[in-house]
């Protein structure tokens, strides 16, 4: 009955996720005072792009067109660790975390390949940064990660995410809130959120994910916006499995409760997208060297009063 | 008769103490050439002290020293000396004075030190070590201190005819092969350098030790 | 034992029947092959032959010792697992070594090459057989001296003096270190501690330790790639073949102090490798980087399974000593392929520099994508080995963080985070430099005018992919048996009393079976995605129209306007100049219409700045001093002699 | 009966070329030379022990240690003789050449050929007594005629340095032989019985020696003959020395020369009493370690490859102080003693030899001057870098061997002291032996034509070499079958 439940979480997200940039893109338009647009756009963009051909540049070789499918296909294979709707999932072993991020990273590292593939500077820009940024950040993702290690003692997606149940809350709370927080920031940063690069902006040199995505185009550009939707899908579902705690519904009660975390934490990227800027390219790894600085005060907090 | 031979070693150290003071190169080839004719003399002496039993080996040893260390080589330094133009030692390194003086303490010394070393009965003299070692400190300093390399043979002279005055004075038997061999040695030493300092003259027009220093380590970079 | 003696005497015969045939012309000249293989002279067929001849039959030997396992003898064993990359190694670079010293060698260079070549496998084969100490010994400095020769190959270039130089010091220190280690071998109950540290500085010099590895980044760039392969396949694993075979003295190395030297070793030295691998501009010295960081993990494995054991944690120390077995492997088989893969770039274009690159896989399309897949597997990506190798440990470390005491748990948080950190950076780099070398423009007229190569260099690459992914499927089946050999070997470690209450538990090979399970899944996942994306979409079937790159709408996109790797770097560079302290040399443009500008930043090796260099300068200044004594004059030199004789009457009456 | 042939015939050979060097042409007295050298050879294989009578008297005599080194100087004698020929004919043409080129040109020569070629017979003659005679007395003798035989053949090339050379050389050894003859007068007063210097005698006396005057006679001896072996602080004539004579002579000085003053130190621990042996060892260790300290400093960024070697034979004399004393303690150290004095000697000339070759090529002994020597002549290139290697202790070389028992004998700190300051001077030579061996060579046509010239001078140090590895690899699996201390 639960795996049916936790598929069904599956097949929601998988249908769902673009919904979230929808959401957030229609939330910053109501704060900023226009109606924005509307929440299915996303979608109408993907079918659009999906029927269209496209055009490949003279200096790219095979590496361009693999990009999109090996990022897509690399973030389907990570879905099947994450314990949607509390139940831990069916595929679940002793370091899938790991397995996780390596292929969020595999991903990743072709993006950047495939964007020095076109030759272009402001892809190349956009590679470079996107290098740096996330190489600190998977820094401070792995002290999240050991934090959560301590806290559940189980080193898998499901076991990190389901530990949090309402008594833990009570007595580790701070440092939960301190990671929380930590993983808020990692979100933005991953993926292209505004304090860190401008998803909608068209000025080249302040975008970094938007740029390495210049010479993309029909149903390539469709895949890779699917694919930046389910990524933004996955690490809101972490940050929401985090914190909500597991035991409050069962069956199909959580996954309800699942979804509407998942809206909630859209809503609250909209808030903090409309009300903060982009920040200063040398800002960022300062800020983002930050990170690994709340989970370390969080895991000594674990570490010494436990 | 004690008196001859302590007469005999006192003239030796006398000797060795004008060389370290003297200038001209002529007055210094003079006084090692009486060193070698007294450390000749010696064996007789001492043989004539004993009681008398000169047999022919010893006399023979004592005329050949005296032939080869009181008149061949101080000639050959001097045929050197005339052929290198060289009169007298102009600046030494260390002034007269001040060599005087260094003799004097080096003197001092090498009493100081015999007396630390004990004897033997079949000893020369008391004074045949101190005299020995005094020669041998003076044969040094005039290497060292002295810019002619005339001079330094004198010097090196000087040290060889003390280091025999010591096997003399200590009354050693090493077998007449062995005395004659240093003998010769010592003799075709001097000889060579005398044809070196020729050389030298040829090549350098100047016999200054100290100019000949072209041969030392270039600082590397 | 005849087994090995039949490999070397083939290796030693053929090397001098290669040298002798190619000492006259005549029949060095005579070609035999002419066609992939590039000319095939008579001599070099035979050292070629003799060489893989020889390492083929050593095979078998290593199958049967794995396979056997913990039943077998430890040293078999670790025998067997050090041999293997010598063997693949050894025997691809014998088969790309033809075709690249095709060009401009005369047949006798060639003969000297394949002279020294094979002797250096000889000796490599006799360090890893060999159990007496004296033959040990010979064997590890001839090691020393033949790679020295063969890095002193290219003896052209000026700059590789200093290369090599360090490279022959790097050798006979360590030569020097292990006498005396087999010195105090034999009294070492009285300097324990001096016995180990001289037996892991002279193993780390030559397993690249943090401070220890100068000589790698140095005299890869220099010696030929084939060698350059085998040095950094073969070789310097066998500084960890040292260290388990001889340093493991029951009763006298000490767990915590063998577990916490490698492991703080191990950390260094992966975060300085990979952190003065960024900013390289030369491939094969960014190869050389990333070998010590791959080093340096290995050490981590170690240090932690003996220290885990030393903790009574034996699942952690089986965990972690499979993870350090399987990198080796892995880094071998995929290090050696990616400078055989400079070698290629080399060969068509005589150009190494990272920045002056570019555009080569439309000229060599089987070295591009052999070069892109063993970089993504280098640089930790899952469906590689060193990711399997990597898992490992971090689960290890996971493990000691869930449920250790306070000092079990920070180590293992260090440990993980090292892991991570160097994971992401190791991806930095190795994307810079796949990217420079083979995607976009070439960036000079050297690259735009590169040659193809013939096709046995491109087979090798790919024989070495092949053996990786037999490699990866074995993985769960040679893990198992590595842990339990390692782990019951450093078992003898333990203090007597630990041992009777103490049962090895066996090593669950769950893991990487799923981990297999899920790489297949991913690549079919990827192959029906690529048939959707390529057959069922509207428009796909036709084939795309090529234009120029869109670029913003920029015309004439050129070559110049790129991101170099440096570029590509720079923010990482900038972020972390206090560590790589970046030296720039700028020439700023003159005048109205300046003719020349130029700006260069390099940056120097940081333990070479930091240590060595100063040592060296006050080495050579004291010498420079000393020299002063040898004044030429005679006068000084007597005094210096009555004062020498001086002191010796001194000491010896009045001391 | 040999044995004293083994002197007869370098001087009767000698006063044979002396007298008729004017009337017969420089060929024949060439011709003479190697004969001689082939006899006197032959007549040292006869007197080895194990064929003939070893002792004449109480004069001469040959013991396990003295035999082989008298071996090993008459075969080195054998190689020089063959090479002087090749290198005397080219001085020849230089001067002819010169000679009608302008009237004004000065002979290089500062003496004629056969008074050379006398000279060092005579040289031999000297060495062949002194590692023949069992008197002190006599040896003293025989070492200060070498001292004076090989004074003229320094300055047989005519240049300033040559002469500053000679002069230094002449007046330090003098001096030091001078300092042991002194030593000798001790050792006579410190034996009570007055029975001469005879070796059997004195050893039969040796605890009956003096203590005082038996430790101040060690002192001198080991300064007198540690002068003429290049011990540290009385090797400052060496480096100059070597660095101005011709390759030939440089290589019989330090190949057979600094052997035979060995023996002399070595003679003199023999008849040391059991009491003196301890400060006997502490000494020989300080010289044994300060050698090697100062080779060590002055092969740092040395200038000139002539003393580099200089410098290497300190360094190995120093080696060879070391064993000695370590030998005091432990009888069979001396096996390695003599592996070591036979392995240097035989790198050591092929060294020399080849640094005649490179001087004869490229005209300088300058290390950044010679470039590119791989390019130009490129199989005494790959042999002196192989040389270099072997003279620093690496495998196939015996001093690898000797250097290795060595270590195991002095224990860990002074064997870690030991190795650092060996691996201080293999870093000095390789880095001076590579930096003229790699690179470009200059493009000129007469450095070319003289690279050709030292080529076919290449086969006398390459056999010398030969002997080297293939003794070096003898004693390896010598070490290998017996030595089981580990």
């Amino acid at each position: 009955m639960s795996t049916f439940i936790w598929f069904c979480g599956l097949v929601l997200s998988l249908l769902l996720c673009p919904l979230l940039p929808g959401l957030v893109g229609k939330l910053k338009g109501i704060f900023v005072g226009c109606p924005g647009p509307s929440v299915w756009q996303p979608y109408y963009d993907m079918l659009k792009l999906l029927r269209k051909g496209s055009v490949y540049s003279q200096t790219t070789t095979w590496v361009l067109p693999l990009a999109p499918l090996v990022t897509l296909a690399a973030l389907l294979c990570a879905m099947l660790f994450l314990p949607f709707a509390f139940v831990d999932s069916p595929l679940a072993f002793e370091g899938d975390v790991i397995v996780f991020f390596y292929f969020l990273a595999l991903g990743r590292v072709l993006g950047v390949l495939a964007a020095l593939d076109t030759g272009s500077s402001f892809a190349g820009m956009g590679a470079s940064r996107e290098m740096q940024f996330s190489s600190l950040a998977e820094l401070g993702m792995f002290c999240i990660l050991a934090f959560l290690l301590r806290l559940s003692g189980r080193f898998s997606m499901s076991g990190l995410l389901n530990a949090a149940d309402s008594s833990m809350w009570s007595y580790s709370g701070t440092a939960l809130f301190l990671v929380a927080i930590a993983f808020f920031i990692l979100l933005l940063a991953e993926n292209c959120r505004v304090p860190f690069d401008d998803p909608d902006t068209h000025l080249e040199l302040t975008m970094i994910h938007e740029a390495m995505v210049l010479d993309y185009g029909g149903p390539d550009l469709g895949i890779i916006h699917y694919a930046a939707a389910l990524k933004l899908w996955l690490f809101t579902s972490i940050c929401s499995l985090m914190i909500v705690p597991a035991g409050l519904l069962s069956g199909f009660g959580g996954l309800l409760v699942f979804v509407l975390a998942q809206f909630l934490l859209g809503g609250l990227l909209a808030l903090v997208e409309a009300v903060s800027a982009r920040f200063r390219f040398l800002k960022v790894p300062q800020f983002l060297l930050g990170v690994p600085g709340l989970a370390i005060i969080a895991i000594i907090m674990l570490l010494l009063f436990k | 008769m004690n008196g001859l031979i302590e007469i005999l070693l006192l003239s030796f150290l006398l000797c060795g103490f004008l060389l370290a003071n003297s200038s001209r190169l002529m007055y210094c080839i003079k006084l090692v050439a009486v060193q070698g004719f007294l450390l000749g003399f010696l064996p007789l002496a001492v043989a004539k002290v004993e009681g008398g039993s000169l047999d022919w080996e010893v006399l023979l040893l004592a005329m050949i020293n005296i032939a080869v260390k009181g008149a061949v080589l101080p000639y050959m330094l001097q045929k050197a000396m005339l052929k290198a133009g060289v009169r007298r030692e102009m600046e030494p390194l260390l002034g007269y004075a001040a060599s005087g003086l260094v003799a004097l303490s080096l003197i001092a010394l090498s009493f100081w030190f015999a007396q630390q070393l004990e004897y033997s009965e079949q000893v020369v003299s008391r004074l045949a070590a101190p005299v020995a070692f005094s020669g041998i400190l003076i044969g040094l300093f005039l290497i060292v201190a002295r810019r002619k390399a005339l001079t330094q043979v004198i010097g090196f002279l000087c040290f060889e005819n003390s280091i025999a005055l010591f096997g003399a004075g200590m009354m050693l038997q090493y077998g007449a092969l062995i005395e004659l061999g240093i003998l010769l040695d010592v003799f075709v030493m001097v000889f060579v350098m005398g044809i070196a300092v020729f050389q030298i003259k040829q090549e350098f027009q100047h016999i200054n030790a100290d100019l000949l220093n072209a041969l030392k380590e270039r600082p590397g970079k | 034992m005849s087994l090995l003696l039949f490999a070397l005497l083939l290796l030693v015969f053929s090397a001098l029947l290669c040298l002798l045939l190619s000492l006259n012309e005549r029949s060095a000249g005579l070609v035999l092959a002419d066609f992939s293989f590039g000319s095939l002279h008579l001599p070099v067929l035979l050292a070629l032959g003799g060489a893989v001849l020889g390492l083929l039959s050593l095979l078998p030997f290593c199958v049967t010792a794995i396979y056997r396992g913990a039943s077998g003898s430890y040293s078999e064993f670790l025998r067997a697992w050090f041999l293997l990359p010598i063997i693949f190694v050894g025997i691809l670079s014998a088969l790309h070594s033809p075709a690249y010293l095709d060009a401009g060698y005369s047949c006798l260079r060639r003969g000297l090459y394949w002279f020294f070549f094979n002797l250096m496998l000889a000796t490599m084969l006799l360090v890893t057989w060999v159990s007496q100490p004296i033959v040990f010994l010979l064997a590890w400095e001839g090691m020393g001296l033949f790679s020295f020769a063969l890095v002193l190959f290219e003896y052209r270039h000026k700059d590789n003096l200093r290369a090599a130089w360090i490279y022959f010091l790097a050798c006979q220190a360590g030569g020097a270190l292990l006498m005396l280690m087999f010195l105090l071998r034999t009294q070492a109950e009285s300097y324990p501690l001096f016995f180990f540290i001289s037996g892991l500085l002279g193993f780390g010099l030559k397993a690249g330790l943090p401070v220890l590895h100068i000589w790698l980044p140095e005299a890869h760039p220099v010696a030929p790639a084939p060698v350059s392969a085998l040095l950094s396949a073969g070789m310097i694993n066998l500084g960890f073949y040292g260290i388990l075979r001889w340093l493991l003295l029951p009763g006298l190395v000490s767990l915590p102090l063998l577990g916490y030297s490698l492991l703080i070793c191990g950390m260094l030295g992966a975060l300085l490798g990979i952190f003065f691998a960024i900013p390289q501009k030369n491939l094969k010295r960014l190869l050389a980087y990333s070998s010590v960081e791959n080093m340096g993990l290995i050490a981590c494995g170690l240090g932690y399974g003996f220290l885990s054991l030393h903790w009574q944690r034996a699942d952690l120390a089986l965990l972690s000593f499979a993870a350090a077995g399987l990198h080796i492997l892995g880094h071998a088989l995929h290090k050696g392929n990616l400078f055989l893969l400079s070698g290629n770039v080399y060969k068509s274009c005589h150009e190494l520099s990272l920045d002056r690159l570019g555009g080569l896989q439309k000229r060599l399309p089987g070295s591009g994508c052999a070069f892109m897949l063993s970089a993504l597997a280098l640089s930790g990506l899952p469906p590689g080995n060193i990711f399997m190798a990597e898992i490992l440990l971090y689960v290890a470390a996971a493990r000691g963080i869930a449920s250790g005491s306070l000092l079990i748990a920070t180590l293992s948080l260090a440990l993980f985070l090292t892991l991570a950190f160097c994971g992401a950076l190791a991806a930095t780099v190795f994307s810079k430099a796949g990217a420079a070398v083979f995607l976009g423009e070439p960036r000079s007229p050297a690259a735009r005018k590169s040659h193809a190569i013939p096709a046995l260099m491109k087979h090798c690459a790919f024989a070495f992919l092949g053996l990786s992914l037999i490699l990866l499927c074995l993985s769960p089946f040679l893990a198992s048996r590595l842990a339990q050999v390692f782990a019951g070997q450093s078992g003898l470690l333990w203090p007597d009393d630990l041992l009777d209450n103490f049962c090895m538990p066996a090593f669950n090979e769950h893991l990487l079976n799923t981990l297999l399970g899920f790489s297949l899944f991913f690549v079919v996942l990827l192959f029906m995605l690529f048939c959707i994306r390529r057959r069922h979409l509207p428009y796909s079937r036709r084939e795309a129209p090529r234009r120029f790159t869109w670029d913003c709408g920029f015309a004439q996109p050129t070559a110049r306007m790129q991101y170099t790797g440096s570029a590509f770097v720079q923010p990482l560079v900038y972020l972390f100049a206090p560590l790589l302290r970046p030296m720039r040399n700028i020439l700023a443009p003159k005048g109205l219409f300046p003719k020349k500008a130029s700006y260069e930043l390099s940056c120097r090796d940081g333990g070479e700045q930091l240590f060595w260099r100063p040592l060296m300068n006050f080495t050579v200044r004291l010498a420079i001093f000393s020299h002063r004594l040898q004044s030429g004059h005679l006068h000084l030199y007597v005094l210096l002699m009555i004062l020498g004789l001086l002191a010796l009457f001194i000491w010896g009456f009045a001391l | 009966m040999p044995l004293l042939l083994n002197i007869l015939i370098p001087a009767v050979f000698a006063g044979i070329i002396f007298f008729l060097g004017k009337r017969i042409s420089a060929q024949q007295s060439r011709h003479l030379f190697v004969l001689c050298a082939l006899l006197n050879f032959v007549s040292a294989l006869l007197s080895q022990p194990l064929f003939a009578l070893t002792q004449l008297g109480s004069w001469l005599f040959l013991d396990k240690f003295s035999a082989p080194i008298l071996l090993l100087s008459a075969s080195l004698f054998v190689w020089v003789s063959i090479y002087a020929g090749g290198w005397l004919q080219a001085l020849d043409d230089m001067s002819r050449r010169g000679a009608e080129r302008d009237s004004g040109f000065r002979d290089p020569r500062l003496f004629p050929e056969h008074v050379f070629l006398s000279c060092t017979l005579l040289f031999l003659a000297a060495m062949n007594l002194a590692i023949s005679s069992a008197n002190l007395g006599l040896f003293w003798v025989a070492i200060e005629a070498t001292t004076l035989v090989s004074a003229p053949l320094l300055c047989f090339q005519r240049s300033k340095a040559a002469l500053e050379a000679m002069w230094k050389y002449l007046l330090i050894c003098s001096l030091g032989i001078a300092l042991a003859l002194l030593g000798l007068f001790f050792l006579a007063i410190a034996e009570p019985t007055q029975s001469g210097l005879n070796l059997f005698a004195l050893m039969e006396h040796s605890e009956a020696l003096n203590l005082q005057w038996g430790k101040a006679a060690f002192i001198l001896i080991l300064a007198g003959y540690g002068t003429k072996m290049g011990l540290a602080p009385f090797h400052t004539w060496l480096p100059d020395a070597y660095s101005a004579t011709p390759g030939l002579v440089s290589a019989l000085l330090s190949g057979a020369l600094l052997n035979c003053a060995f023996l002399g130190i070595f003679r003199f621990t023999q008849i040391m009493p059991a009491a003196l042996l301890p400060s006997c060892r502490q000494m020989l260790l300080a010289l044994g370690f300060l050698s090697l300290l100062t080779a060590a400093f002055f092969v740092v960024r040395q200038q000139n490859y002539k003393r580099l070697l200089g410098y290497s034979s300190i360094e190995h004399m120093g080696i060879l102080a070391i064993i000695l004393a370590c030998s005091l303690s432990n009888a069979d150290m001396q096996r390695v003693l003599l592996w070591h004095i036979i392995g240097h000697s035989l790198l050591k000339v092929a060294l020399f030899l080849l640094a005649g070759n490179i001087f004869l090529a490229y005209g300088t002994r300058s290390v950044t001057a010679v470039k590119g020597m791989f390019e130009s002549m490129r199989w005494n290139a790959f042999l002196f870098l192989l040389c270099l290697l072997m003279l620093c202790g690496s495998p196939p070389s015996p001093l690898f061997v000797s250097e290795l028992l060595l270590v195991f004998e002095l224990g860990p700190w002074l064997g870690a002291a030991l190795l650092f300051l060996l691996f201080m001077v293999a870093a000095g030579m390789l880095h001076a032996g590579m930096r003229m061996c790699m690179g470009t060579s200059p493009r000129q046509e007469s450095m070319r034509k003289a690279a050709l010239l030292a080529e076919r001078l290449f086969p006398m140090p390459a056999v010398a070499a030969f002997l080297a590895l293939s003794f070096g690899v003898s004693l390896i699996f010598l070490l290998i079958r017996t030595y089981t201390i580990f």
